[in-house]
């Protein structure tokens, strides 16, 4: 090989390494500022302890109310997000006319190329004083209108990355399905949706990842209280939020403060970096499948 | 009733069904864009983009933070551009089926569903504190590039691969090297989809709040940055911070920033989608 | 006359896919179209099951009888005529479901739920598919695990199940190795007393074993429809000629 | 410059930059001087920052800022912090602010409490069990309670802790607790069984949508009752234990500096306006003449 | 010999797709290789201009001389062995260019900038090509609005532009109408008189109509390779002969 094409390629390789350096400085990031945590802070605490004080004389670092909060507004937008998801893009795939699907697709997308802060201005100013005309004893701050906005928000994501699953289905299928005399609805639940399985459940993973690192919405309207509960009607805190009320504070380096964001974000690390992998571990083998 | 008929019944109730629920989608969506140009459209006029931050909501304006973003968009693309579009290219173009190679590819993958806001942490202790850049634009643009990094190499890569094997089959077959064929046909070949996703990417970035809330972007910041190294505020923390006021007037001021901040997301995707449109149109393989 | 085509003219969006097409096959026959890749063949095929229906931008003009009746009629039931005309494909497609499954999904979303019924009539269809043999221990193995020819033989066992009277067969053999090839050819054979066949074939030779009428297609034409016979050794047309020649295609 | 800018008093020549943080309370102030500053010297950047006073304090002491706002007086250890590092500085007192207790607008039970309640509300020992505005007065609703208070790092939580608690920084940790009272009145006012407090500004400028709580601190020498905040109450006292007086914090090699020293006397003078504009209590005009003097004396100090 | 295969194997990752080829061919011939659809044809044309070796886990065994040099040898240069050995592809694939762009760019990346002489080129190119008369007009517009036929054309025009002695051709006409068919197999005939040329074709009348020697593969293996009319007449092969009677495939 000429030198030329030696060096161009090594330059190449470079800025992709780059990639696995950035890698390398979030784990250890994450890793350099947690360590020292742990050193003070049992881990057995940590992922136990039903009380989050950090900043409090009366220190309690037990993780799981942020983990409950993050845990209430995902669940509340998946519970949104899937299904309408879901039956858009079948209805999508089997239903709408092409013309009606080339508009549709985009104009649902634009739901995702909001900037976040947007939906918390209105989950904030909108939704929640809209719920509270038929819940009154809903908080001002609450996981319900954060998590059902945040579902909207994410629908196109279930419903493009699953229509994109479902269309890759081989057409030869969808036509022998119609070929046996199969309605639309035989077709996409008998055949479509169990062919397109692995790529609904990796759209439906990403979203959960997804909703698991939304910050700003839950930021904005969720509200900034770590309570270890299930109940949507008040206000709670997710891990996101806790890294930014903190980080507002402009925190003193070194702190024990300033390593609870770190601790907590090696948290929200481990939970979307298992979701990741797992649906890039689907998708793999799904695309084997039709290779 | 026939299993015939029942089955025409489920197939049409589903239809209606799937309008239904496409319907709340589009329906909120509306209803977002109205309430906030309703709420906001009135405030929006020549002094609110040219002012400087104020304690009164209506003196205060908007000019720091569409400075702020325009200085991050401009230093974004600088840095992820490059690095993401060379990567992609060594990606797609370069490596074989390797172990390497796949390691790669997940980690790519993976870097594209890490939460933005890890990202501000890994800012905040690498840009902001290590290499002490301070909350100044450059930390928050090496930030957001790295952030928007997975996206324009996977972009980069879809185009490329959008690109026909028979292309580079031609070149080779006349005796071009790899990096001719790369250079010389198929980034031209790709450019409208590359440049799409980059556009995209800026979109994105434009966005983004959260990793700059880490990186201590959330000063009162009454002056326009004038170097990559003032500290600064963008579009969307302005708004935040608006938001978490109680008062009215902020709000409004809020939703007549969003307007603002829509305009430049919309117009972002909207010149990468016509941009789309017009190479699908272009180049039929 | 079982089918009978009537002035179908066909368009995608603005291509004229099909140009003024009158052609009437007899019952129990099995009629070959041949011709040039893209001249029309799979079009024209699909439009006897309304299968184009779904395309968007598709537009049929014209009329198809079956039995007599046109089937795009205002009031047919789409569904209904596809248990009537039945349609076997180029690349065998099996749904990724167990042999069983695939033989009996026609029947099943028909309503019919009696398992007993249902193996009885996946047994039968098996039979006359000629597979049974091979895959009676195997009934529930995953049908993708069959060979391409078995594949192919099972979807047209899925395809008798619903008991049509005719079959349309889009290059059934194409994808698959000479023994193969030979088996469904002899099937066809079997099944021409039974059922109304219509297949498309690339292949010439096979047009000329299988068939008793053949129709050439060209650009969207029919050029020339007689007995299979007529066509191979004294075709009216030179593009009939060239084509058969191997002139071009 | 130009002679007609001059003439207004604005100084061209002034250049460099102002790095002002800590507490959210005296921020609004800070803020409406700094907005002001700029028609008197456009070319200086000031950039104020929201930290709370004591995470204000922890920069201030490395000489990381140049003023911090801070609504308490520095601790010790900070003090020691600053000393340890060679920071001297000014303490100015520039306002005065009553402390106050909100609850929502249709909260019709809570319209008095007194310092033993609140204690019982926020003491350390409280958390987890009085969660219920019951647990309070038996008469009250049997509802949840929502608390909203100042964050850790604020010279607000420390003020209402000592004053409250009896203990400094001791309090429950299972409260919304943030360094911007705007997040605290937003919670506070979209929240019927919500109670919260902060400076009596953010009241203030938000009275449409928040209800302040009269005080009873069972002291019959400092008003009789339950006393609301107000600014005669505040200034005659009569607002215990919750009134007290805001400050700056000048670092002395700031005040070395032309831009810092212009700035400061700018905020004196214009302390009393901006600080009633924004919601605050006006201090009497002498103490203002005295904090003048005590800051001119201080940059000449420095000069020698 | 112009060119010679000796002992080639070749691998897809595990699947052995050639299976100890022989076989040679003189300058300035015409040989043919035929099989039925995935018998290695493509796969063993491709391997004389080294084309496959960019595909992942693909791995050749065996030499092929090239004027008496084997062309896997460890000092030999693909990029100059390719300049060598022009190649054409079943789907017309020009560049999206201007049709002068694509005539040149074989030059162009050797270096070659003068202007005057690399119009020379390209008009020469052209005219080989038979496309000239057609395009010298509009050398400027873009190549992806000529037709098919004349996009292969263009594409055989950019190949001997950088003045090859041996020109592949994987099935060149078989996505073209009858008279471009007709053009591409005229300009065979024309260019054997300067080129060595080995074409792959399913189509046996074509094979029959231009070349000199016949391949015939069969999964993987080389079944028979003689002159053209012996093949045709007179197989030795049963495989052979079942393929060319049109028993499968
Ligand atoms: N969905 C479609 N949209 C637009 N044009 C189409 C579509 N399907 C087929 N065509 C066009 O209609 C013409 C006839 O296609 P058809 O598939 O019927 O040809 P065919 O004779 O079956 O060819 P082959 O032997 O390659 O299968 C072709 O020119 C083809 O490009
Ligand atoms: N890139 C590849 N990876 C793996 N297997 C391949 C690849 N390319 C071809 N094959 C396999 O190698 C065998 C020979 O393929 P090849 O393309 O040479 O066949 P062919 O004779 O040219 O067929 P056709 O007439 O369809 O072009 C086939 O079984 C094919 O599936
Ligand atoms: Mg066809
Ligand atoms: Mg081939
Ligand atoms: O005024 P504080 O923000 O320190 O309470």
């Amino acid at each position: 090989m000429k030198l030329s094409e030696k060096i161009i390629e090594g330059l190449l390789w470079l800025a992709a390494t780059i990639t696995i350096l950035v890698t390398i400085g979030i784990i250890w990031v994450l890793l350099s500022g947690s360590i020292p945590f742990f050193q003070k802070v049992s881990i057995i605490e940590f992922i136990t302890g039903t009380e989050w004080t950090p900043l409090f004389a009366k220190k309690e670092f037990g993780i799981l109310p942020l983990v409950a909060g993050t845990f209430l507004t995902t669940a509340i937008a998946i519970a949104v997000a899937l299904p309408l998801g879901l039956t858009i893009a079948i209805y999508l795939n089997e239903y709408a006319p092409a013309r009606l699907k080339s508009t549709i697709k985009p104009v649902l997308e634009v739901l995702a190329t909001i900037p976040t802060v947007v939906y918390g201005f209105f989950a904030l100013t909108v939704v929640t004083p809209f719920l509270q005309g038929f819940i009154p004893n809903l908080a001002g701050f609450n996981a319900l209108s954060a998590g059902i906005v945040m579902g909207i928000m994410i629908i196109p994501m279930i419903s493009s990355l699953s229509e994109d699953a479902i269309s890759a289905v081989p057409k030869s299928l969808r036509e022998a399905a119609y070929g046996m005399g199969s309605t639309r609805l035989q077709t996409a639940f008998k055949v479509m949706v169990p062919a397109a399985s692995s790529g609904i459940i990796v759209s439906v993973i990403l979203a959960i990842s997804r909703a698991v690192g939304e910050t700003m919405l839950v930021a904005i309207a969720a509200g900034q209280q770590p309570r270890f509960t299930l109940n949507p009607l008040v206000p709670i805190e997710t891990i996101t939020t806790y890294i930014v009320q903190v980080s507002l504070g402009d925190v003193p380096h070194g702190s024990l403060e300033y390593r609870t964001i770190f601790a907590a974000g090696l948290v929200l690390f481990v939970f979307t970096f298992a979701l990741n992998n797992l649906s890039f571990w689907i998708k793999k083998k799904y695309q084997e499948k039709y290779d | 009733m026939t299993n015939s008929t029942r089955n025409r019944i489920k197939d049409k109730a589903f239809q209606v069904f799937g309008i239904f629920c496409m319907l709340i989608g589009l329906v909120f969506l509306a209803a977002l864009l109205i309430n906030i140009l309703s709420e906001g459209l009135a405030r929006i006029d020549w002094d609110f983009l040219t002012s400087l931050p104020s304690r009164r909501a209506s003196r205060s304006g908007i000019l720091t933070a569409w400075a702020g973003t325009l200085w991050i968009l401009v230093l974004t693309s600088l840095i992820a551009f490059p690095l993401g579009i060379s990567a992609g290219v060594y990606l797609e173009e370069y490596t074989k089926k390797t172990k390497m190679a796949s390691f790669l590819e997940i980690n790519i993958a993976n870097l594209a569903g890490v939460p933005s806001i890890i990202y501000g942490l890994l800012g905040l202790e690498i840009f902001v504190r290590q290499m002490g850049m301070g909350s100044s634009l450059l930390a928050g643009a090496m930030t957001l590039s790295l952030l928007v990094l997975p996206i324009v190499i996977v972009t980069t890569r879809e185009s490329l691969k959008a690109v026909p094997q028979t292309v580079r089959q031609g070149s080779f077959a006349l005796g071009a090297t790899k990096w001719q064929t790369t250079w010389l046909q198929v980034l031209p070949a790709a450019f409208g989809g590359i440049l799409t996703g980059v556009i995209m990417s800026l979109s994105r970035a434009v966005g983004e709040a959260a990793p700059l809330v880490v990186v201590g972007a959330l000063a009162y910041v009454p002056f326009v940055p004038s170097s990559p190294n003032d500290e600064f505020t963008v579009l969307p923390i302005q708004i935040f911070n608006w938001t978490s006021r109680p008062q009215a007037e902020f709000l409004v001021n809020a939703a007549a920033a969003i307007i603002m901040l829509l305009l430049i997301t919309f117009l972002l995707n909207g010149i990468a989608v016509y941009l789309r449109n017009k190479q699908q149109k272009k180049i039929k393989w | 006359m079982k089918l009978e085509a009537r002035d179908i003219n066909a368009y995608y969006g603005d291509f004229h896919a099909l140009k003024g097409i009158n052609v009437a096959m007899e019952e129990k026959t099995v009629t070959a179209f041949i011709g040039p890749s893209g001249c029309g063949k799979s079009t024209f095929l699909r439009i006897f099951n309304r299968m184009n229906d779904y395309i968007d931008g598709f537009k049929t003009e014209g009329e198809i009888l079956l039995d007599g009746e046109n089937i795009y009629a205002k009031n047919v039931l789409v569904d209904e005529l596809r248990k009537r005309v039945g349609m076997v494909f180029q690349k065998p497609n099996p749904f990724p479901k167990s042999i069983y499954e695939n033989v009996v999904y026609g029947l099943k979303i028909q309503g019919m739920s009696n398992k007993a019924a249902l193996a009885e009539a996946a047994e039968k269809a098996l039979h006359q598919a000629a597979l049974w043999n091979e895959v009676k221990d195997n009934l529930n193995k995953s049908a993708l695990a069959l060979s391409g020819g078995q594949q192919q033989r099972l979807c047209i066992a899925r395809a008798l199940a619903i008991s049509p009277s005719v079959l349309l067969m889009d290059e059934p053999a194409s994808a698959l190795d000479p023994i193969s090839t030979a088996k469904i050819e002899e099937l066809i054979h079997q099944l021409k007393e039974q059922y109304t066949i219509v297949i498309v074939t690339h292949n010439m030779q096979q047009a000329g074993r299988v068939s008793d009428t053949t129709a050439f297609f060209y650009m969207g034409e029919l050029v020339e429809h007689a007995k299979t016979k007529t066509i191979f050794t004294n075709p009216k047309d030179k593009r009939t000629e060239d084509y058969i020649t191997g002139r071009f295609g | 410059g130009g002679n007609s800018k001059e003439s207004n008093g604005t100084d061209d020549n002034l250049t460099g930059s102002i790095q002002i943080d800590g507490s959210s309370t005296v921020y609004p102030i800070t803020e409406a001087v700094a907005e002001e500053f700029r028609t008197e010297a456009p070319d200086v950047k000031v950039t104020v920052g929201v930290s709370g006073t004591g995470g204000g304090f922890k920069k201030f002491v490395r000489g990381e800022t140049d003023i911090n706002n801070s609504s308490r007086s520095i601790s010790e250890s900070e003090a020691k912090m600053a000393q340890e590092n060679n920071i001297t500085y000014l303490e100015l007192p520039v306002t005065y602010d009553g402390l106050t207790v909100v609850v929502h607008p249709e909260n019709t039970w809570a319209s008095t409490m007194t310092v033993a309640e609140l204690k019982k509300i926020w003491e350390p020992a409280a958390q987890g069990k009085i969660t219920r505005w019951n647990q309070i007065r038996p008469e009250w609703p049997d509802q949840e309670i929502h608390l909203f208070g100042a964050g850790v790092e604020s010279g607000t939580y420390d003020y209402f802790t000592e004053a409250v608690v009896g203990k400094s920084h001791a309090s429950r940790g299972d409260f919304t607790a943030s360094e911007d009272d705007n997040v605290l009145v937003q919670g506070v006012s979209t929240d019927k069984f919500a109670l919260g407090f902060f400076g009596y500004a953010y009241y203030v400028e938000n009275k449409a949508k928040l209800k302040a709580v009269a005080i009873d601190d069972q002291n019959d020498t400092n008003g009789k009752g339950a006393i609301l905040p107000s600014p005669e109450t505040v200034k005659n006292g009569t607002y215990a234990p919750l009134s007290r007086p805001l400050f700056i914090y000048v670092n002395s090699k700031a005040a070395s500096r032309p831009e810092v020293v212009e700035f400061v006397e700018f905020y004196l003078d214009n302390a009393n306006a901006l600080s009633t504009e924004v919601g605050y209590i006006a201090m009497p005009e002498e103490e203002i003449k005295k904090q003048k003097q005590k800051f001119q004396e201080f940059v000449s100090g420095l000069k020698k």
